[in-house]
């Protein structure tokens, strides 16, 4: 069920340069049933900033939900000031996650995620492992400096980091990475930019994924039209990411 | 006797809270969070005779206390609506008005005459003052003539009472107003979104993909306000208010300055229960305000 | 070489920001606070023939992200702004822009011909736009004969040149821009404030003694950006855009849209050193943005 | 010299139902030499609440200011949020104060407050006890819950509270104390709401008094025309409460 709730902030940390990792806690956290889904939070109280900024659900447990994301603009900058016993105001569980299923025990899957698309993967990784799939990271960052979370990935399985600068691990792209790889997957799962997506699609083409889409959002949960993406099939031509998404079997959006 | 309730041509609201056309879909999504049947009436997502894939994205974009939207009126076309939404929609208690949108006179009275048919489809609302799409919508909106024209055409049709939604994007909206009236509307309904940019400081270019889209959300309240108060003493049909919407005083306000109903569009992004909540609110305001029964507020403003 | 001086008719600017006309008075309460000097220019307050009180307060109220004013056009009357104000402020190195209002042609003629002598006056503003005047004011900014025909009467006794300031409050901006500008104009500044009102919950009434105000601030920040995209694309003299302009990237992003400079009005009201901070951050955000020169901003969105 | 300053929150309390006590730190404080002066306060860091709010300066010290308020609308209410270690961004020292000199050493001074218009007397009776002069306050406030600062004021000199429901002190208006003090007084000053001045002033006709005046503000410094006020004489006519005030000699403004 969807809620709407005041959480109460158990804590906020910067993590790496801009990049706070936010955990709250109340009901909602228990209506989670799949990594890759999404809540949306209200930054202030005021009418400025105005909508809710969507943030994927980076990991979930008893009663907690961790968002991590980068404070750039209006929103997220003042989400980045809440402070403990402090509340934020969140709608969600929305949207279709990850389909752990997808990972036959035994095989190896492969996930790969850009910047501030990182955090989905990283409760998706979780439940993989329960489910007895060996996760396998490839994480492109632009810098050092925003670079998070590479033990967290490192303690559930192989780890790659790729900046763009070279400032740590590979210099260059994710598919630089996984180019050099050598592994069997049974399935890859990718969220990122959308240049990102279209490359890890290309390189995987065959295998079967599951990518995270990104759009502007108005309603968040598929009233507006805000969000929609062009399919590659005819009826009706179209799906909303905030609902039918935001993870779409590799093929389904144009991209 | 209860004392939110009031009478509009084709409408008996139980309250005068509903959500505005495009904010609310064809009510699937909400209703996964409250039940429908306590708004006092829903507007719908407009229709248009053909599906419409609506303008590339982005087409949403924050602004101060505001939003820029261009979604270009994105529908699943009349047939659809027909045999599908409004249908869905009748397991609830709650009348419907259709918003109905076209490029040309022909698609508005198609739209009107077969959607007006509808069971639950209580009234229609034209909407002549879409910002987003090329032809038609917002040029019908700015012309006082075309816009009467327009009118009388759908209610030759219409089996239901037509509202005509105006655009705020005129130098006199009492003007389109009264030619609408004369037209044969049986209520106003105001505002629309008002033309606005936003740009990305990196580029240079506009956020939208369209350009430009249409401004909503409390940022345009005061305008909004201004207008109703403008057109609910220039004509004898009622006004249904909208613009900015998203507390229980802005309901206030809208009513004392001449609107007999109010919709809520944006505001149902920010706050997904806020319709349910200014309907709960409602009762114990007017206790503090010491009004009894909510139609006293309408239009009060002109009266002292 | 200075990259932020930009050149427009009668105006050398050093920098392109500029205070709003009537958000800064004729200078000396914000010369308590940093040297005006430093300003790009300087929009007065407007000038009427003779000394005006105004309208009765309250003359301000707060909206969303914006705000609402009804000040009327108080002002000391031409004598005392030519013979006390505008001396007073020759002491600073600061070209002056007189904003000019009046209720008849032969007002804003009057006020043109003298005002336009004064050394530090480099141009004229011609406020053919405000709202919350009861007679000329918005009239002459709608009707774009009228508006015209007033800009001609003006420039042929002005000994500068002659900016005609827009009021959002039309259907088609374009169409007025396109008409001073055959009337002889020099220059364009928009927007003038949008028509608003709120009202107060308990009385039913608006809050301004006046009924409505005209809307400023960042609420009307979209839609003063379209139109000075709108305006730009059809007229080939230069545009001074404002309306909510706050921080350095609404100055790069009114110039992308096509301003050639900004003016900034009520963010001198919430951060009273806006004007100064904004001079002294913008070469860090060209340097960002790798702009060498602030000219190369004017426009570029029409260019892509 | 009026600054713009980001002060330091050294705290904030809640002293009666809704009404905030908040001390500030900063060198604004160090700027102000008369009590009745105000500062201009901005209450978030976003468009919304856009405006900033105007209040009285209670009191204030070695780098210290303390304002009173009724957290009521959208601003106040952002501001009474502020915590200590917190900031807040004030405009300041603002206007024209209470002449301390119109009292002469040894008279007594009447100290009329109503309401939220009770604060800056406050400093202004510190001021004058320090310069000789003995304070005599009445100050009305609606009902018990919301009277603060009783016992602060008692401590400088006689102090009478009426309530309009009789819930504290004399049931009634301030001018239904003032007619049974039986004093003689050199000067008057008083804050309040605009019927309460008038009848204060009506009141004391033949005595040299102040009234601080309250209008809605733009600018705060006398640049916008938001704020003026009639005067009984014609040259020019007007004031500016911001700039020429708050405080006037009773007769200059008309009530
Ligand atoms: C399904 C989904 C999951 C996401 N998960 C994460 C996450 O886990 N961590 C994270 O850091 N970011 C995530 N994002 C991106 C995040 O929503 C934006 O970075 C954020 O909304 C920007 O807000 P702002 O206040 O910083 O920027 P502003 O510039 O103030 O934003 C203005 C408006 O644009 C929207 N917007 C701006 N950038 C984006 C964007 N990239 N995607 C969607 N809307 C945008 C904002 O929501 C807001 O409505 C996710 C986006 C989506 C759609
Ligand atoms: C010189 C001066 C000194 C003041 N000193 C104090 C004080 O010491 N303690 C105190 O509690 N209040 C004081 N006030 C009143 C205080 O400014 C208002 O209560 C406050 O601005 C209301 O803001 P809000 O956010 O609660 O209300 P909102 O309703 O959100 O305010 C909306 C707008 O109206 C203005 N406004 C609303 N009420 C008033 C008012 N009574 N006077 C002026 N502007 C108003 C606000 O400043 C804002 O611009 C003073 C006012 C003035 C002019
Ligand atoms: C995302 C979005 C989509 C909209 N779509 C429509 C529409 O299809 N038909 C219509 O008449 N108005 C449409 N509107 C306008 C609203 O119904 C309403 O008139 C306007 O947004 C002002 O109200 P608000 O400020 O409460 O949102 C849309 C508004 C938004 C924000
Ligand atoms: C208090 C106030 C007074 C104003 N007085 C004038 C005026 O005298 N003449 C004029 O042309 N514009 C006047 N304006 C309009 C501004 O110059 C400007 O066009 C408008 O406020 C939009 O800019 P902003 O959003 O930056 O304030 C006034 C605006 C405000 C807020
Ligand atoms: S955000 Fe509204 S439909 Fe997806
Ligand atoms: S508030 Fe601007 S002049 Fe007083």
């Amino acid at each position: 069920m969807i809620l709407n709730e005041r959480m109460k902030v158990a804590g906020q940390r910067e993590i790496a340069r801009n990049i706070f990792e936010l955990v709250l806690e109340g009901e909602l956290a228990d209506e989670i049933r799949e990594p890759g889904k999404f809540v949306h939070v209200r930054a202030g109280e005021t009418m400025d900033p105005l909508l809710r900024r969507p943030i994927s659900i980076a990991d979930y447990d008893d009663g907690r939900i961790t968002l991590i994301y980068r404070a750039e603009g209006d929103g997220t900058r003042v989400i980045s000031e809440k402070e403990r016993h402090g509340q934020a105001d969140v709608l969600g569980p929305l949207g279709n996650g990850f389909p752990v299923e997808a990972g036959a025990p035994g095989t190896k899957a492969l996930l790969v995620g850009g910047g501030i698309g990182v955090p989905p993967l990283y409760g998706l990784s979780k439940r993989l492992k329960e489910a007895g799939v060996e996760p396998v990271h490839v994480l492109g960052f632009q810098s050092d400096d925003v670079v998070f979370y590479e033990e967290e990935f490192s303690r559930l399985g192989e780890t790659h980091i790729a900046t763009v600068d070279g400032s740590r691990g590979t210099k260059g792209f994710v598919t630089d990475v996984m180019g050099a790889l050598g592994h069997e997957f049974s399935v890859y799962y990718s969220c990122g930019p959308l240049p990102m997506l279209k490359a890890v699609a290309d390189g995987m083409q065959g295998t079967e994924g599951y990518l995270s889409f990104e759009e502007r959002m108005g309603c968040g949960i598929g009233a507006c039209f805000a969000c929609v993406c062009r399919t590659d099939t005819n009826d009706p031509g179209y799906v909303k990411v905030c609902s039918d998404g935001p993870v779409f079997k590799a093929g389904v959006v144009s991209i | 006797m209860n004392r939110l309730q009031v009478e509009l041509p084709g409408l008996s609201l139980k309250n005068p809270i509903m959500p505005a056309s495009g904010c609310f879909g064809f009510g699937k999504e909400y209703a996964q969070l409250y039940d429908l049947s306590k708004l006092g009436a829903i507007m719908v997502k407009a229709t248009t005779l053909e599906p419409r894939f609506g303008n590339p994205t982005p087409r949403v974009a924050e602004t101060p206390a505001g939003m820029l939207n261009a979604i270009g009126l994105q529908n699943p076309g009349l047939e659809k609506v027909v045999t599908e939404e409004l249908p869905w929609l009748e397991q609830y208690d709650v009348p419907i008005i259709a918003n109905v949108a076209g490029s040309e006179t022909e698609d508005y009275v198609a739209v009107a005459e077969r959607i007006s048919e509808a069971p639950n489809v209580h009234a229609l609302e034209l909407n002549i003052s879409c910002p987003n799409v090329k032809c038609g919508g917002i040029t019908f909106g700015t012309d006082p003539k075309i816009a009467g024209e327009l009118t009388r055409a759908v209610k030759a049709v219409s089996s239901v009472p037509v509202y005509v939604k105006l655009s705020p994007n005129v130098t006199d909206v009492t003007e389109i107003a009264r030619a609408v009236e004369a037209g044969g509307a049986d209520g106003l309904t105001l505002i629309n979104t008002l033309v606005g940019m936003r740009f990305d400081p990196r580029t240079g270019r506009p956020v939208i993909a369209n350009g430009t889209g249409g401004l909503s959300g409390p940022a345009v309240k005061p305008v909004a306000l201004r207008m109703v108060y403008e057109v609910s003493r220039s004509v004898s049909i009622p006004v249904i208010g909208m613009g900015g919407i998203s507390d229980v005083d802005d309901v206030i306000n809208f009513m004392s300055a001449g609107a007999s109903a109010v919709a809520v569009g944006t505001a149902n992004f920010v706050d997904h229960f806020v319709c349910p909540k200014l309907i709960d609110v409602l009762p114990d305001r007017l206790d503090e305000l010491g009004i009894g029964n909510i139609t006293e507020l309408i239009g009060r403003s002109h009266r002292i």
